[in-house]
């Protein structure tokens, strides 16, 4: 493989080409969505074994949660995976504005997401419904259910760990948008923003199962 | 093969154990045979063809496989490994699958000692009498921490949960009084959680249940203070020479009765009567300073004669010392 | 010559190019004086357990001291020596030179990975400075929700060094795909390129949940969120099928490019065609895989279902089977070979006869009837030492000495390096080869004081253990009084007459890129009945 | 500098995103719905076939080389078999011996001191009217 006399200022200098480069980058990002997938998986596990042992416990409790908020986000979120693609196509197709547009929609999307759930935990935080120990509400339609903290602590930590991604994946945005407008990234060279891309849409694909898990369960 | 038995094992007590010990030969013995072609074969060949002093550096073998060796590496050890799994299984099941005639006996750990509560009300603690030749049910459970029941002659373990039971049985074949240690990890005291199990003749036992808390009436005071100090496991972490262990020794406490007694959070408190009541029921409510308020409460381990015998022997230390 | 010469050890000069480098040969040596140093750690406070153990006693220190004591040791010999040890250090160093690449995948992220481990690290010397941890290296809950001591520092450090593991691995797989030089196929790759293969498959797929479980049991000390603590509706048994999920593959993150250093050493002091390559390349990643399913053969005697002990000790033998076919084929490789007793080939030789006590004594604790009499006893205690010391740490030494004349470009005394070797070999069976007659026994492990039915052996053990820690620390030393002035060898040097790409295509110590020219592949990294690589050792 | 990535069309991500939309709608519709176990099975076929959208259009694994394919696939494998055989454990306990199967005291100890509330969280007396306190803090 030859060396390219007039290689790119973006191809860094262990690299033969930018196709090695960019295959590279791919697939140690796919790498990295395992770890990601695992990360939540122990939470999973955690969720399956509870839900298993107290069913009841599950559905009383899952009654608390506010349904509606609930759709309100998977519909922002998944406008915002769609944002994020097209993102992508309209650098890919050398529309500048356009992809600044959609990576400016997707960091609002993101917004609205951590704001409607901020709605929905400090709703929670008043009335007592509370992770653990700190577990306190006593309501007539839960107050004869056993243990019922053990799914809001679950519900807390797996929609805060989720949500702790949106919080990260809004500052990759952020930072997408400045290298974007700087033209730091062009139709020859966005592998970060598909990278950042493939964790978006990891984000909303794990919102698609904690959206039934949490909030409709029968 | 019984005094290598004698050598690597401790006795085998329960109905279980020569057949343990027997899956131990088992992959004892293929084991050795195994390493043996191991270590015979890699010092023949690294002696065989070693490189000696001017030798030709020369091109060697192109031999890197033997279908018929390699299939043997294989099939020999899945044979050997069937077995032993089947073998360890059918044992495990026989472990753990309950005789309906079985004496149900509740053990149950705290740090750092046994509580052993008998069919027909009575209760001891780190001492386990059992009946030989009788099955006995153990219902295991903890109060604080994981604890491990370990009978090493019985060649029996499980683990006490805190909030859930865990089962295991075992039957005696020989009278005699063995260890018992606690296996998983519990804190300060682990090392010193031990008790003895003591297998009785079955007529032996029956007198000994009978008798079970009705012997202390008519023995002196201080006597019986000074029973209950080792059967309530007061020796675990208080010791009679004043030296220091988990908690403060029981000859300190004596040398400075009617003293004052500076507690962890400042105050103070005239070591009497009183004291060593509330010490040994609340032990919480006044912690000592420079211990760890560790010690669980003996409400309900102990009647009021029972509190009274401790306290007396307590005090009847500091007068030996002196003598 | 010498002086002309630019490696990467001279060039670039100053104190910033080492703590700002992209170079993976320096980010691989920073691991390796780090690992040391805490190598170092962890084995003076095994010296203080076995002088604690050499009389029944509280002699030497107190109950609470040994607790921290062992527990300190153990996740410090873990976490931040023998994990990171092969992989952050020799694979750093070795796996671009292997593959003939200039660095690996992401330079920036095995940077960020060598800090987070010194992150990680500084949370654990925070801990033993704020008074120590004494929940054991398995924080096995309630006890590490109800201790009062410093359990979050610890486990934070365990979740930051998580993170560092992750980033190595997942670095390693995506250079042994794509940075490979044209020509070097799969099948043509070093036997230690496919044990870091293996070992990153399975620190990127476990060590996540490890992260987790950390995360789970911080969040129960602090909200008490009832996962894990029983008084909370909690199941502690749970606990430890998130523990060893992660800590059973984590003994194939130690030991497998322990595999891969031995298959390298035997070929190259043997002179010799490695025997059944593809084998031991494909029962890598066997093991890597079958590692996934046995994690509950720790758990035996916990409480969990009669199905699942079932299952877990049938899996648990397949582990062994892959095993067993490797260290026969490492045996058949010296076969019509010539073999030369050279410190490395005396610690490979080590690894196959004490790894090989290891592995067989795993076949006793897999047998679930066994495994109750032999569970938390000092058996086991043995068991993982042979495994973790006797295979990963005599391996890892033989890896070091092996790669030292080229990482360095210095050669240690070889004669003090065999007898250090010996007394390695000779120290370790005597501190560990009595703990299985203690465990057998029925001494259970982690206990500060014993019955004196059982000092005897005790006693002898902490004997043996003072040889074994002497001989380690000269043999360390050994090497890096190499380290001296006017010690250099010639660039060319080649004292093994090894063939794979970092001996034939670049100098000791390697270059700052690593080659100055793209290697071309001429020969497979074992094609010793094809070719004549004369060794060299010039000064 | 010849390497062409894949563009994918613009009405194949819009159609993607309706999709997904369309099946968020239903996947709510159903849980009203009692099907009794039947329920749970359902909103996750209905949560994987989105998910499944996502991963080979959106994330683009579909036109990609197929070892990411791979490696997304072995993730998934590897979190079935931490659930499975963890739930080998927790779903057949007590199968030999009864007693071992459930826990000992079903409800955490701090229950005892919580009052009742409303549904607002408001502690109530015995009579139901609620107090409008402070909460109070439980520790």
């Amino acid at each position: 493989m030859s060396h390219d006399n007039s290689s790119p200022s973006f191809l860094q200098h262990h690299f033969h080409d930018v196709k090695q480069q960019y295959e590279t980058a791919k697939l140690g990002m796919w790498a990295f969505i395992l770890t990601e997938v695992l990360t939540f998986g122990g939470l999973f596990v955690a969720y399956v074994v509870y839900r298993s042992w107290y069913p009841e416990m599950f559905i009383n409790a899952n009654l608390l949660l506010d349904v509606n908020k609930g759709l309100l986000n998977t519909v922002v979120l998944i406008t915002s995976s769609l944002t994020m693609a097209l993102a992508i196509w309209a650098i890919q197709k050398k529309n500048k504005n356009l992809s600044l547009v959609m990576l400016i929609l997707t960091f609002i999307l993101a917004f609205m997401f951590l704001g409607i759930k901020y709605l929905e935990y400090s709703h929670k935080f008043e009335v007592g419904q509370l992770p653990g120990e700190y577990y306190s509400y006593m309501g007539p339609e839960i107050a004869h259910i056993n243990n019922p903290h053990i799914f809001f602590s679950i519900y807390f930590m797996m929609t805060g760990l989720h949500g702790l991604h949106v919080a990260i994946g809004m500052g990759l945005i952020g930072w997408l948008i400045y290298a974007t407008a700087k033209g730091n990234l062009h139709s020859e060279y966005y592998t970060p923003m598909e990278m950042i891309g493939i964790f978006w849409h990891l984000v909303d694909l794990i919102w698609i199962y904690l959206f039934p898990l949490f909030y409709l369960i029968g | 093969m019984d005094r290598l038995t004698e050598y690597l094992f401790p006795k085998q007590v329960s109905t279980f154990a020569a057949d343990i010990d027997n899956l131990f030969y088992f992959i004892f013995y293929s084991s050795i045979v195994l390493f043996a072609i191991v270590v015979f074969g890699m010092l023949y060949l690294a002696i065989k063809y070693r490189f000696k002093k001017g030798d030709d550096i020369r091109l060697t073998s192109s031999k890197d496989h033997n279908n018929i060796l390699e299939s043997l590496f294989f099939i020999v050890p899945l044979i050997l490994v069937s077995i032993t799994f089947v073998w360890g299984i059918r044992s495990y099941l026989k472990m753990i699958i309950v005789p309906d005639d079985a004496i149900e006996i509740k053990v149950t750990g705290q740090s750092w000692f046994w509580t052993f509560d008998y069919p027909d009300g009575g209760t001891t603690l780190n001492e386990f009498v059992v009946p030989s030749n009788q099955p006995i049910k153990i219902i295991l459970s903890s109060k604080d921490v994981l604890h491990s029941f370990f009978i090493p002659v019985m060649r029996s373990k499980m683990d006490c949960l805190p909030n859930r039971y865990n089962i295991m049985w075992f039957e005696a074949q020989q009278e005699g009084v063995y260890d018992i240690f606690c296996a998983e990890y519990c804190g300060t005291g682990h090392s010193q959680m031990g008790a003895k199990v003591v297998v009785m003749k079955p007529a032996q036992y029956e007198a000994w249940v009978a008798e079970l808390g009705s012997d202390d009436e008519n023995i002196p005071l201080d006597e019986l203070g000074a029973k209950l100090y080792t059967k309530k496991a007061c020796n675990t972490c208080h010791t009679l020479d004043g030296s220091a262990l988990v908690g403060p020794s029981y000859l300190q406490t004596s040398q400075m009765w009617g003293q004052e007694r500076v507690f962890d959070d400042g105050t103070s408190a005239v070591i009497d009567n009183n004291y060593i009541r509330s010490s040994i029921l609340e032990p919480q409510s006044q912690i000592v300073a420079g211990y760890q308020g560790v010690m669980p409460t003996y409400q309900g381990l102990l009647n009021d004669r029972e509190l009274d015998a401790l306290i007396a022997f307590l005090k009847s230390l500091e007068k030996d010392s002196q003598i | 010559m010498i002086e002309n010469q630019k490696n990467y050890l001279t060039y670039p000069k100053g104190i910033m190019s080492w703590l700002l480098t992209l170079d993976h040969k320096r980010i691989g040596l920073m691991y390796l004086f780090g690992g040391l140093a805490f190598f170092f750690l962890g084995g003076l406070l095994a010296l203080g357990m076995r002088l604690e153990l050499a009389a029944p006693g509280n002699d030497f220190m107190s109950n609470d001291t040994y607790n921290n004591v062992y527990t300190l040791h153990g996740a410090i010999m873990v976490f931040l020596f023998i994990i990171p040890a092969i992989p952050g250090a020799l694979g750093n160093i070795l796996l671009p030179l292997m593959l003939g690449a200039k660095d690996v995948a992401f330079p920036r992220l095995n940077l960020a990975s060598f800090y987070l481990y010194t992150l990680g690290a500084l949370f654990t010397i925070y801990t033993i400075i704020a008074g120590g941890v004494d929940t054991g290296w398995t924080f096995y809950t309630p006890y590490s929700t109800t201790s009062t001591s410093n359990v979050i520092p610890m486990t934070m450090g365990i979740f930051i060094i998580g993170f560092s593991s992750i980033l190595t691995g997942l670095n390693f797989i995506a250079t042994i795909h794509k940075m490979r030089i044209p020509g070097l196929t799969w099948y043509k790759l070093p036997l230690f390129v496919w044990a870091l293969y293996g070992t990153s498959l399975v620190q990127i797929t476990a060590t996540p949940v490890i992260a987790i479980t950390m995360v789970l049991l911080i969040l129960e000390r602090l909200l008490g969120i009832g996962i894990f603590d029983p008084a909370l509706g909690g199941d502690p048994v749970l606990y430890q099928h998130f523990f060893w999920f992660y800590s059973h593959p984590a003994v194939y993150i130690m030991i497998l490019p322990a595999f891969g250093i031995v298959s390298e050493i035997i070929p190259v002091h043997s002179r010799k065609k490695i025997w059944g390559y593809k084998f031991i390349a494909f029962s890598t990643l066997s093991i890597a895989f079958i590692g996934f399913l046995v994690w509950g053969h720790h758990m035996f005697t916990s409480g969990q279902s009669v199905f699942s002990q079932i299952v877990f000790s049938f899996i648990t033998y397949f582990v062994g089977i892959p095993t067993g076919v490797k260290i026969f084929s490492w045996i058949l490789t010296m076969y019509r070979g010539q073999v030369s007793f050279t410190p490395p080939m005396l610690y490979a030789l080590s690894f196959l006869f004490l790894f090989t006590i290891g592995g067989l004594t795993g076949i006793f604790l897999g047998a679930v009837a066994l495994d109750i009499h032999l569970h938390d006893t000092y058996f086991v205690v043995a068991h993982f030492h042979y495994v973790m010391q006797g295979g990963t740490i005599v391996a890892f030494l033989g890896g070091l000495h092996h790669w030292w004349p080229k990482s360095m470009g210095t050669m240690y005394n070889q004669t003090v390096a065999n007898i250090c070797c010996l007394g390695v070999f000779l120290g370790f069976n005597g501190t560990f080869f009595p703990q299985f007659l203690l465990g057998l026994r029925g001494m259970p492990r982690r206990y500060a004081t014993y019955d004196p039915q059982y000092a005897d052996l005790h006693n002898y053990s902490s004997f043996w253990s003072a040889i074994l820690g002497l001989s380690i620390f000269i043999a360390i030393m050994n090497l890096l009084w190499s380290l001296r002035k006017n010690n250099k060898l010639d660039p060319g040097t080649n004292p093994w007459g090894a063939m794979t790409l970092e001996w034939t295509h670049t100098t000791s110590p390697p270059h700052p890129h690593n080659f100055e020219e793209e290697p071309v592949l001429e020969h497979g990294p074992y094609d010793y009945d094809k070719v004549i690589v004369e060794p060299t050792f010039k000064k | 500098m010849a390497h062409q990535h894949h563009i994918t069309p613009l009405s194949i991500y819009l159609t993607i995103a309706a999709t997904l939309l369309f099946l968020s709608g239903v996947t709510v519709w159903v849980s009203y719905v009692d099907l009794g176990a039947m329920n749970i099975v359902i909103a996750m076929l209905i949560a994987t076939t989105k998910a499944t959208l996502v991963v080979l259009f959106f994330m683009h694994l579909l036109w990609d080389d197929k070892k990411l394919l791979t490696i997304f696939v072995m993730s998934l494998m590897f979190l079935g078999i931490f659930i499975t055989i963890t739930l080998l454990d927790t779903e057949f306990r007590g199968g030999v011996n009864p007693e071992v199967k459930d826990s000992i005291n079903k409800r955490a100890a701090f229950y005892d001191s919580l009052p009742l509330t409303d549904t607002h969280g408001n502690p109530v007396d015995e009579h139901g009217s609620s107090h409008h306190e402070e909460d109070e803090d439980h520790h």
